[in-house]
């Protein structure tokens, strides 16, 4: 875990509202796994916003960090409005990676809207352990991403303008009773209630599924104990979402039902 | 240049030290930064029991604030002592055991039990706590109260006994003049003030339950004048705590009259502060030509008769 | 959509009115902003003479928020009646007139002054005021005072008579009861929050009064839990005041229960704020399929039962 | 009055720590006359920052406003931060102007360090007037403002790096003892320490005097009755800096002494 300011190189919106940031630090690039995050603060643009705010590391490339993000509120407004040559205030990588017990053969990427974010990093790593990739994703309406170092994407928007029509686990569901796949593992990432709805899917179809869950943070480092998530059992009530996750498998954790 | 002060027999480093829930148990920030360049570590409150703490959500950012209801989540004093204690004696900087409990009993019987283990420092004590006796009233805002708790806890040490002092009252001075009297070594001042932030959407409370606690840079005037109010009101040491981001910050605590400083929010958006800050105000005493810190303790230069003006705001 | 509520027989248009002390009488604003579009105006505090206010330093800019030490500056009630009331009779918008007095007798002879003066629609007293026979302590931060300020103000007007509390109590709810029970028509949630502001270098306090109060965004939280608290307590409406910058800001006081709220530090940073917060209110009224702003009024969704764990920070 | 946002044409550092900004305004470009203040914020770097900032109207050329600052604090590094083509909201013009009687020939404009912003523009209206200028400029050491639009400057250094070795009250005194101005008038503007003994100087030497103040603002407008200086008599025992000065007969007002 390092904290350091690094130097914009890109900042760009690469779709609607949807930004891709690219800056160096050979030591989150050396260190980082797939599923892990950095807490980041915009400094010129910050200063209103107090606390860091946290992000996927969407790929490595070399000694390159790219984060992928979406415009919500001030903090991404502001790392929006971040231009190249700036700096950033870094801390990272932090959490728990998604876990690679090679056990699996076809992993099956769910992402919701920016739930995509860490998958072009997994993507990079599953390709080198020659996992066969397969990657659902939803969004509201028509979305461009190839961009994003994604593999075999199967599109799912509300509208249906673009591929499926309906949410990214119905496709997905649809998908599974067309195709049996060898030894599959789900990793999701995106909205609370679109996961908690892909748990209990793999949860029926006794799928090993991973998660990588939001909640609000304050630190990061499991220091302010704010960002509990339920456990399914255990003597502790709460995992950290920070230090405990932000991966979890399906069967540890409770989420809100949707 | 002297940095260090004494409570009772106990000597600090330096009068900069990291605030109860701001820091975790000192082991989770350890590769950013030398623990050892602080004055002081004080611990998460801790309980008899482990607390699971408040269910999310917990944290909701402000205008230069931040509003928290953890719950004192803790690992309770049996695993403390176990599992964060052994660490926190390696430390070369002094650790102050903070507590919380729902009881006067509670408080006496976890004080009790660390008093008997090697590496505690000193005591400083929670008193934002439900008194479950008086069906989930705050120890903190009643006077009485807090003396007794107060007067209970001191015969059970030798060591230093800080009470922490919560803002949510009208006359913070009251209390820490109580506490003196009830023989504390030392008042903490201010815990979190009351606030609340809402949803207009979903029309809920943002925090789960509905109130929690504000801290952060919003904060520090007010802290600064309660600061103030209770080191003209009594004889021992003030830790002036709220809203710290800066030496300067610090600084203003020192002159209003805190023997020290803790740091709290601040230690979630930069581990590294209170470190640098400890740096910093060295500096500042250098280029003011003190050999001593502690000379900007209370060394504020005020018009006192304009003190009566303040209501006329 | 409905906007207005009544207090009384007094009918506002709608729930938006600028504090006391931020936005003059009215007049100085008239080339920026439509006056009228606002529910009302509460004028600064008037006292019996005309009050020079403090020294400088008044003014210090805080993280999110502003200390002031105006020292309650103004005309006095003849100027007032003379040189600012004619303007005012003039705007179609409901005038509520804050009074603040060193004595009960002062603040009797004022309100009755007023009385007999057409253009007046509502009082609001300001009890943030030292009260001199009692060597300046803070007649808000007495509830015995703070009753008896209502009591004595009630039989001498058929007009609302609004009492605007201080935060700087244990328990704000405890004040509203009073006055409530003493004949109010309305409380106005919240004053300034007692803060100060050291300047290192010089080691002086940055206010000519040492401390002064503190508004502005940092105190919504606060302000928010206190009109919440208050709400709860009191039948009597509740205007929510406290760092409000944005019609959502105003709709979460609305939420947790005030009836109306008022504008008061944004006015200075922009003083076309609160006549967009009126007509933005309406919009997300609109967007939520109300037929009334009314209907937002305590509509917040919380689940009482986690209350309890409030104090568990 | 008026409340606007503008975009900045330019925005630069022309001499150590001062920089010159320019916007185009033609509401405020046919209003404002010297010695008023507008009152800003820059929006897209301001946000922990409340309160808007005074500043004087240094020039106005054509429908472009010229302003002149020192970066002192947060809002100043704010606003120096703001680039071209980004907004600032600007209030103004405020205040009262420089008052012109038509009963003086020879101006004495009195600069203390940034003291000289409301200057060029009082500068072009007395030229306009036919007015004879003299500028005093006073810095802590060598200052190079040859851009500004000022006429017949004598300069004075604290180190004597540039022209009389002192303070500009100092060197105002020493050329008065030398030179016989015709019907002056002086005009000050500089941190209150030397406005304060410059008015000792006119009053001393029955000189008639202007002064234009500096004072802590909330609002600029005159509703908050943050920033009041003494007066010198009259019933009222202050008056408002913004709403009543910035100017001020040198007479009317107490200030601090130094
Ligand atoms: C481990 C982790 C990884 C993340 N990775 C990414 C990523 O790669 N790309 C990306 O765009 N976002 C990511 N997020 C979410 C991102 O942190 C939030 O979008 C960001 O903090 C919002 O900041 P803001 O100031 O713009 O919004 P705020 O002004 O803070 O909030 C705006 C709105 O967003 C909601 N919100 C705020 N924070 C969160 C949050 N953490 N989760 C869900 N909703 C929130 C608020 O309730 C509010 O409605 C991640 C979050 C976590 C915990
Ligand atoms: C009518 C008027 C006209 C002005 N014109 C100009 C101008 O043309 N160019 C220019 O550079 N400045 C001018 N000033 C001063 C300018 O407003 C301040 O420098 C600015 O507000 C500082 O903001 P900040 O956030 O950078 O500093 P802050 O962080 O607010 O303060 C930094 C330091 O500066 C001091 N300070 C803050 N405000 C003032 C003030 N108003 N006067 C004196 N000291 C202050 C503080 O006490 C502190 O020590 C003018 C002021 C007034 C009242
Ligand atoms: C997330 C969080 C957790 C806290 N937990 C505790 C605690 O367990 N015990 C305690 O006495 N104070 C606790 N505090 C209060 C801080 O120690 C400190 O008094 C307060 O935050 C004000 O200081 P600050 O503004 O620098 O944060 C907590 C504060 C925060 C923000
Ligand atoms: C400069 C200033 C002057 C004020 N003067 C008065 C006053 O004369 N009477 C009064 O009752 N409140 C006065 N107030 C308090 C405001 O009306 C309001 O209650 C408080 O500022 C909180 O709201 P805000 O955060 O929106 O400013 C004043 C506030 C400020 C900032
Ligand atoms: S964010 Fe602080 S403990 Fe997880
Ligand atoms: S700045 Fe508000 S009255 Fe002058």
């Amino acid at each position: 875990m390092v904290q350091q300011l690094v130097r914009l190189e890109s900042n760009q919106e690469i779709a609607q509202g949807m930004f891709l940031m690219r800056f160096d630090s050979r030591r989150i690039a050396t260190s980082a796994q797939p599923g892990q995050f950095l807490n980041i603060r915009a400094t010129q643009r910050w200063s209103p916003l107090l606390l860091r705010r946290p992000f996927s590391i969407s790929r490595v490339v070399g000694s390159s960090i790219e984060l992928l993000y979406n415009i919500v509120g001030k903090g991404t407004k502001a790392l929006s409005a971040q231009i190249p040559g700036e700096e950033i205030d870094v801390l990272g990588p932090l959490g728990i990676p998604f876990r690679y017990d090679g056990l699996f053969e076809t992993a099956v990427l769910v992402a919701g809207g920016l739930g995509i974010a860490p998958f072009p990093f997994l993507t990079d790593f599953l390709e080198k352990k020659k996992a066969t990739i397969i990657t659902f994703v939803g969004s509201r309406s028509l979305f461009k991403i190839d961009m994003l170092h994604l593999r075999n994407v199967q599109y799912a928007t509300d509208d249906g303008s673009n591929g499926f029509r309906g949410n990214v686990v119905e496709s997905l569901a649809e998908y599974l009773q067309e195709h049996t796949l060898t030894a599959p593992k789900i990793f999701g990432c995106g909205p609370t209630k679109m996961l908690s709805s892909l748990s209990r899917l793999a949860q029926a179809k006794e799928l090993s599924c991973e998660l990588s869950l939001e909640g609000d943070m304050a630190c990061g480092i499991g220091i302010c104990q704010g960002c509990p998530v339920e456990r399914s059992n255990g003597t502790k009530k709460y995992a950290l979402v920070c230090t405990d996750g932000p991966t979890f498998d399906c069967r540890e954790i409770k989420l809100p039902s949707p | 240049m002297k940095t260090s002060f004494s409570i009772g027999n106990v000597e600090f480093k330096n009068r900069v030290l990291v605030a109860s829930g701001t820091f975790g148990y000192g082991d989770e920030v350890k590769d950013l930064v030398d623990v050892n360049k602080l004055g002081g570590i004080v611990t998460k409150s801790l309980s008899w029991k482990p607390r699971d703490g408040n269910p999310p959500r917990r944290i909701v950012e402000t205008p230069s604030g931040m509003l928290n209801s953890i719950g004192l989540a803790n690992v309770g004093v049996h695993a403390f002592i176990r599992e964060k204690l052994p660490y926190l004696r390696t430390l070369k900087t002094k650790i102050v055991v903070n507590i919380a409990a729902s009881s006067v009993q509670e408080y006496c019987d976890v004080l009790t039990l660390l008093d008997t283990q090697e590496g505690v420092d000193a005591y400083e004590i929670n008193v934002s706590c439900p008194n479950v006796k008086e069906g989930g009233l705050n120890f903190g805002t009643d006077c009485r109260m807090t003396r007794e708790i107060t007067a209970q806890l001191r015969p059970l040490t030798r060591k230093p006994l800080i009470i922490k002092l919560t803002p949510n009252v009208t006359h913070i001075s009251e209390f820490a003049r109580a506490v003196e009297d009830a023989g504390a070594d030392a008042v903490s001042v201010i815990n979190t003030l009351v606030g609340m932030a809402v949803d207009v959407r979903t029309r809920k409370p943002k925090l789960s339950t509905v109130t929690g606690g504000l801290s952060g840079p919003a904060i520090k005037p007010i802290a600064l004048a309660k600061v103030y109010e209770v080191a003209q009101a009594v004889k021992i040491p003030v830790f002036g705590i709220g809203g710290i981001q800066s030496a300067e910050d610090a600084i203003e605590f020192l002159l209003v009259g805190a023997t020290a400083v803790q740091v709290g929010t601040m230690n979630f958006v930069d581990a590294t502060a209170s470190a640098r800050i400890v740096e910093e105000i060295r500096e500042f005493a250098e280029k003011e030509n003190l050999d001593d810190v502690g000379k900007l303790v209370g060394a504020l230069d005020a018009n006192i008769k304009h003190s009566v003006l303040q209501s006329w705001l």
